[in-house]
């Protein structure tokens, strides 16, 4: 499974280690690159309390799916493997990991780079923050 | 022909709903569903659609069973 | 300590995580990356059965902390962290973790591969392979 | 003065030493470091040299006590 969307809170580290194991692919692999995304306790000079993250069950796995088919087409990767937690988040807690290994750095570095930013513009996914005011959808994310 | 409406996030608030099945006639349209589902209201800036979970434009034509889902900008990750 | 040469075997993850949790920086940086480099059973289309890693103490130390310094004066970012091993490797094994944590993405990727592109340009390290036929010292790193 | 020279990898094995210490009279650099220490070996293509641990060139001018290096590039990460 590359693509995993969970309601429970998950180790990135756990995650990434399990996945690498089960690669067996010890000795193919120069690099591997990871991006784990996590919530503050701050965003637009605001403090945040607590996070609900929606999602779109089944288009949020396709899309996914479908960027790192994309990535392994135009990097020479070994592998790629995504997890993204959905529900309610307290600051600290992780939200997506991002994992590439390949025989080069360059290739697990853009590669990963690549499934980032197009995760965060295609895949249906919508954060909701709770302020000390009360809540607000995040209206966009940040260009990279 | 019967089309599965979804809506998500803020537009799912500001309609009070998660969607309809609508009951539709003849050739259709994304903005017709739309305009369907929601009696004409004013389609927000930015809104993005689906159909069957890929992203279409609002004059793409359904089909029969499709599932048809508007929502805003992403901001997963 | 952000600099860490080390002759044992280390787990790169287990490092992140436990560098992470010192930090105490929870809520504050929303990105983290990691790279870790390898040995892969393999180079320049020959077989690698193991490889001797070399390095001078103390330079190596030195200049590792002077990249952390220059990436942390180009990019807003929290904190970095490296992990270097020396000695004697077999395929699969873990030689490198650089690790960049910082509120936006941006930060910690670029900063990332700044640092490991200079650390492979500058800190004193030399790798000796063990081939079938005898060994060899690597001549040069593969350009980035 | 007294200099501690150093060498590393393919240019220790070459050398058959990690190095010596050199006594050496009046202002030097590190070229006349290399030459004294090796018995005016040719120098390798790509040779990078260090004192006091920082990179530096052939023409740098050492002083009493310093740690002068010679090594072939470097190939970690």
């Amino acid at each position: 499974m590359n693509v995993i969307v969970t309601d429970k809170i998950f180790d990135p580290w756990q995650e990434v280690q399990r996945f690498q194991n089960d690669m067996q692919a010890d000795g193919q692999f120069g690099a591997c690159v990871t991006f784990i995304g996590t919530m503050r306790d701050f965003n637009e000079n605001t403090d945040v309390q607590k996070m609900t993250l929606e999602h779109y069950p089944g288009m949020t796995e396709k899309h996914l799916a479908q960027i790192i088919d994309e990535a392994k087409q135009k990097w020479n990767i070994l592998d790629a493997f995504i997890v993204h937690r959905v529900g309610d988040f307290k600051p600290g807690d992780p939200i997506v990991l991002v994992a590439t290994w390949s025989a080069h750095r360059a290739e697990a570095y853009e590669a990963n780079r690549y499934l980032i930013e197009e995760l965060k513009s295609r895949a249906p996914f919508w954060k909701k923050e709770t302020l000390k005011e009360g809540t607000r959808w995040v209206e966009h994310n940040t260009p990279a | 022909m019967t089309i599965d409406v979804k809506f998500f996030a803020s537009l799912r608030e500001k309609m009070g709903s998660d969607g309809q099945q609508l009951d539709l006639a003849g050739l259709e349209t994304v903005q017709a569903v739309w305009d369907a589902a929601t009696s004409n209201a004013e389609m927000p800036v930015n809104l993005l659609s689906a159909v069957n979970m890929e992203y279409v434009d609002l004059n793409s034509v359904v089909k029969d069973g499709d599932e048809v889902a508007f929502f805003p900008p992403v901001t997963g990750g």
